[in-house]
């Protein structure tokens, strides 16, 4: 049998990756992805542990639709944003996004 | 110690997903990044299988790879030349974001290490057959999760109207 | 052996066969699990693979007579032959990859439209007892492998490095993407009635084929997946005179072939779905004794949808874009809505009443149905009339600014578009 | 794991088998090779391809692609629900039709605003 803890070092390390992503990519959409990435790190987590843990109560399952849910919705407005800012500005580089800044 | 076909399977899987996502993270070109981004996604719904949470690995299919990949490589389309990405993909604190992932990963490794017996839970709890029903029941009883499903909704109709606003304004 | 036996359950015995069969040899049972799914798998996808070659001829036939031509009839007995022959001579020819192109990517792309198809066969029921695998996500299942297709156009033609690619790419994602909105919608109908989204379940669920109890959902299923195949009247991906052939312009050889092969077992599919989910699949007159008959019932059921599939491909025009998009989003997705919204009331209302007969229950659901097709022509009526008048008011001055309509409008999308500011 | 997914898993495999073993061998047998840069150029109406493959893309896509991502997700909330349907109360019926008509109200917000126009 696969113990549990293999299954939370891989969503550990599914987030860095993720992490790493938003951190150090230029892109927005690169940025973007990064975030999927960690939320289906997240969705990883939440299954094993329904799964582990007390699979009579669906708790779990329902976490993870309200993340899908939540990361559709993201993915969708980031993504909109990132398209008017290119539109206006033709850059989705997102160090060039600065005008917050002082 | 011997390795069962399930310590197989998932080792496999774990190494698409990881491999995968590795290429999201470092591709030069965005939409190899994208359809690295669909084999990962596919790495989880394989884990989710193993994880017998079958729906949820259909809908991981259906909306993640069928969907939310669908919107961002249409994005990218739009937002970039499509063929070639010159110049470096990451900005000058890479290298600090990479120290910053592994101190994260070691620190959560060391969590890991501090919690007792996790090593010794395994799959012994059986899995109810009707666990698609007890999904579908707990969405609308009003004493389990009909808020947040409600919510969901309402959050969907925030996300379609916000992001028609700003992606649909006139130049 | 028993004869009775193997006609009555012929997948249960022949497994048993070959299950005491393997395991004299000294096999594993998990192993012998694992060479019988692969020895189905091979079945049923060699099947999938060879029909085509059957519905190309049919089809090119079909077509032929519907224009007055012989159409293909020199190859073999009625010209049956022609299909191999055609397939023998994509095997022979080059296979180019255009400069420029990205290798694997475009390598990919033609398997993987071939893969979302065929993997859709896994879950499909011939008979009660001769299925793939009783999935008891099944109707999902097929949405997802369904959209991997949508995933291997938009590879496809971004992988070949040309612009009328790219172009028929996007215009294709634009249109299944949109056209998956109310197929999705329109599968929730049936899952609803059987309570199970598991194919054979949902089959046995319907002593009362689902058609009478939910017709326009069926109306709507059929058309949408007529959408998703990207057959004429919905053929905008191909456009030969305005995108040359799109997404797989640069192809050549088998690798054109594998996309060919896909778009008529699609077709097919969207028969077999049909017949499936509103049709009843194998249900029929004495398949209660004899469970194989099933199979031919099935096979019926899904040449009626398909035959359907090509008389519209040459009958019906090609619809304009922007027509597409209307009949959509602004008919069949409301539609849609309305229909799970009537379907689940309605249904909750009959079971508090304590209904249980199955024509009662399929004909109040059909009635449902009816009225709620009278309250959407009303509406489309009305806003048919209030567009004339608004065209009236304004056309008169200025009516060299509007758009010559294209021949053959498709009337039922662009009637009750509300005006355009 | 359950069969059924082995199944599905072994499916998918050979369904990727099928259609490969024929391109392979158009390409690598039977097929002749006999490239030059000119037939290997990508196709244009006679004349070179002028530029890169970048075509200008309408936001419209995006629009269209977004509105399909929030009833895509809509219809995974309703299927579990209609497995579920025979346990359900009356009052939970009016809870999906609620929830239903919320985005019901999106998709007229998206008409009114003119974001399903092509045009």
């Amino acid at each position: 049998m696969v113990p549990l803890s293999w299954y939370l070092v891989l969503a550990a390390a599914l987030f860095c990756v993720g992490l790493y992503g938003v951190l150090a990519r230029k892109n927005a959409v690169a940025i973007l992805m990064g975030i999927e990435l960690m939320l289906n790190a997240v969705n990883i987590n939440l299954v094993s542990f329904w799964h582990y843990l007390n699979p009579q109560v669906m708790a779990g399952q329902m976490f993870t639709i309200i993340v899908l849910t939540v990361a559709a919705s993201e993915a969708a407005v980031g993504l909109a944003l990132i398209i008017s800012i290119y539109r206006r500005r033709n850059s989705v580089i997102a160090e060039d996004m600065d005008l917050m800044k002082w | 110690m011997t390795v069962t076909v399930d310590q197989i399977l998932f080792l496999l899987s774990a190494l698409v997903t990881l491999g995968a996502a590795i290429i999201v993270v470092t591709a030069r070109n965005l939409v190899h990044a994208a359809l690295a981004l669909i084999a990962t996604f596919f790495g989880v719904a394989i884990l989710f299988v193993l994880l017998q949470a079958g729906f949820l690995a259909t809908v991981q299919v259906v909306l993640y790879i069928g969907a939310i990949a669908i919107l961002i490589i249409f994005a990218i389309m739009l937002t970039r030349r499509v063929m070639q990405d010159s110049g470096p993909q990451t900005n000058q604190q890479w290298w600090l974001a990479a120290l910053l992932s592994l101190a994260l990963f070691a620190a959560l490794w060391a969590v890991f290490q501090q919690v007792p017996g996790l090593q010794n839970v395994t799959g012994t709890q059986v899995i109810p057959n009707d666990s698609l029903q007890r999904l579908g029941f707990g969405f609308v009883d009003p004493n389990q999760y009909m808020l947040p499903f409600e919510l969901a909704s309402v959050l969907l109709l925030i996300a379609l109207v916000g992001s028609i606003v700003i992606a649909g304004e006139k130049q | 052996m028993d004869i009775g036996q193997l006609i009555k359950d012929p997948l249960g015995t022949l497994g048993g066969l070959l299950t005491s069969l393997l395991a004299s040899i000294g096999l594993a049972p998990g192993a012998i699990g694992v060479i019988e799914k692969i020895i189905g798998v091979v079945i049923i996808a060699s099947f999938a693979l060879v029909l085509p070659l059957f519905l190309i001829w049919f089809e090119r036939r079909v077509v032929a007579r519907m224009q007055d031509r012989m159409g293909p009839n020199r190859v073999g007995p009625q010209g049956l032959l022609q299909t191999i022959a055609d397939a023998l001579k994509l095997m022979t020819k080059e296979d180019i990859t255009p400069t420029g192109a990205d290798k694997l990517v475009y390598n990919i792309a033609p398997i993987l439209s071939v893969v979302a198809i065929i993997s859709m066969w896994a879950v499909v029921p011939f008979a009660s007892n001769i299925l793939g695998t009783p999935l008891n996500v099944g109707a999902l299942y097929i949405v997802g492998v369904g959209s991997l297709g949508t995933l291997a156009i938009m590879m496809g033609g971004w992988a070949s490095n040309n612009k009328y690619a790219l172009l028929g790419a996007f215009r294709t994602v634009a249109q299944l993407v949109s056209y998956e909105a109310p197929m999705i919608l329109s599968l929730l109908v049936p899952v609803l009635l059987a309570r199970t989204m598991d194919l054979n379940g949902i089959v046995q669920a319907q002593p009362v084929a689902f058609i009478v109890a939910a017709p326009i959902a069926a109306l709507i299923f059929f058309v949408t997946s007529v959408a998703e195949v990207g057959r004429t009247p919905f053929d905008l991906l191909e456009a030969e005179s305005e995108i040359v052939a799109g997404f797989h312009i640069e192809y050549s050889g088998m690798k054109f072939g594998m996309f060919f092969v896909a778009e008529f077992l699609h077709a097919f599919t969207v028969g077999a779905l049909t017949a499936v989910l509103f049709l009843g699949g194998w249900r029929g007159w004495g398949t209660d004794q004899v469970p194989l008959l099933g199979v031919v019932y099935f096979m019926l059921k899904a040449f009626v949808g398909y035959f359907i599939v090509v008389l519209m491909r040459t009958a019906l025009p090609r619809i304009r874009i922007d027509h597409m998009l209307d009949l959509n989003w602004k008919f069949l997705v409301p539609t849609s809505l309305s229909v799970i919204v009537v379907t689940i009331v309605v249904d909750k209302l009959i079971q508090q009443a304590g209904i249980t007969n199955d024509w009662a229950r399929s004909g109040l659901l059909f009635l449902a149905n009816v009225v709620l097709a009278l309250a959407i022509f009303g509406i489309l009526r009305r806003s048919a009339r209030q567009l004339r008048a608004f065209e009236e008011a304004e056309g008169s001055g200025h009516a060299a600014e509007h758009e010559p309509e294209p021949h053959g409008q498709p009337a039922e999308a662009g009637a009750h578009a509300a005006p355009a500011h | 794991m359950p069969n059924e997914w082995l199944f599905i898993g072994i499916f998918l495999l050979m369904g990727a088998v099928f259609p490969g073993a024929p391109i392979l061998i158009n390409s690598l047998i039977l097929g002749p090779k006999k490239n030059n840069p000119v037939k290997n150029s990508t196709y244009e109406c006679g004349i070179e391809t002028v530029g890169d493959t970048w075509v200008q893309f309408k936001v419209q896509y995006y629009i269209f692609a977004l509105v399909f991502v929030v009833f895509d997700v809509e219809t995974i909330f309703l299927f579990p629900f209609a497995v579920a349907y025979n346990q359900v109360s009356f009052f939970a019926v009016l809870e999906v039709v609620f929830f239903i008509l919320i985005l019901a109200g999106g998709l007229f917000y998206a008409w009114r605003k003119g974001a399903l126009e092509w045009a």
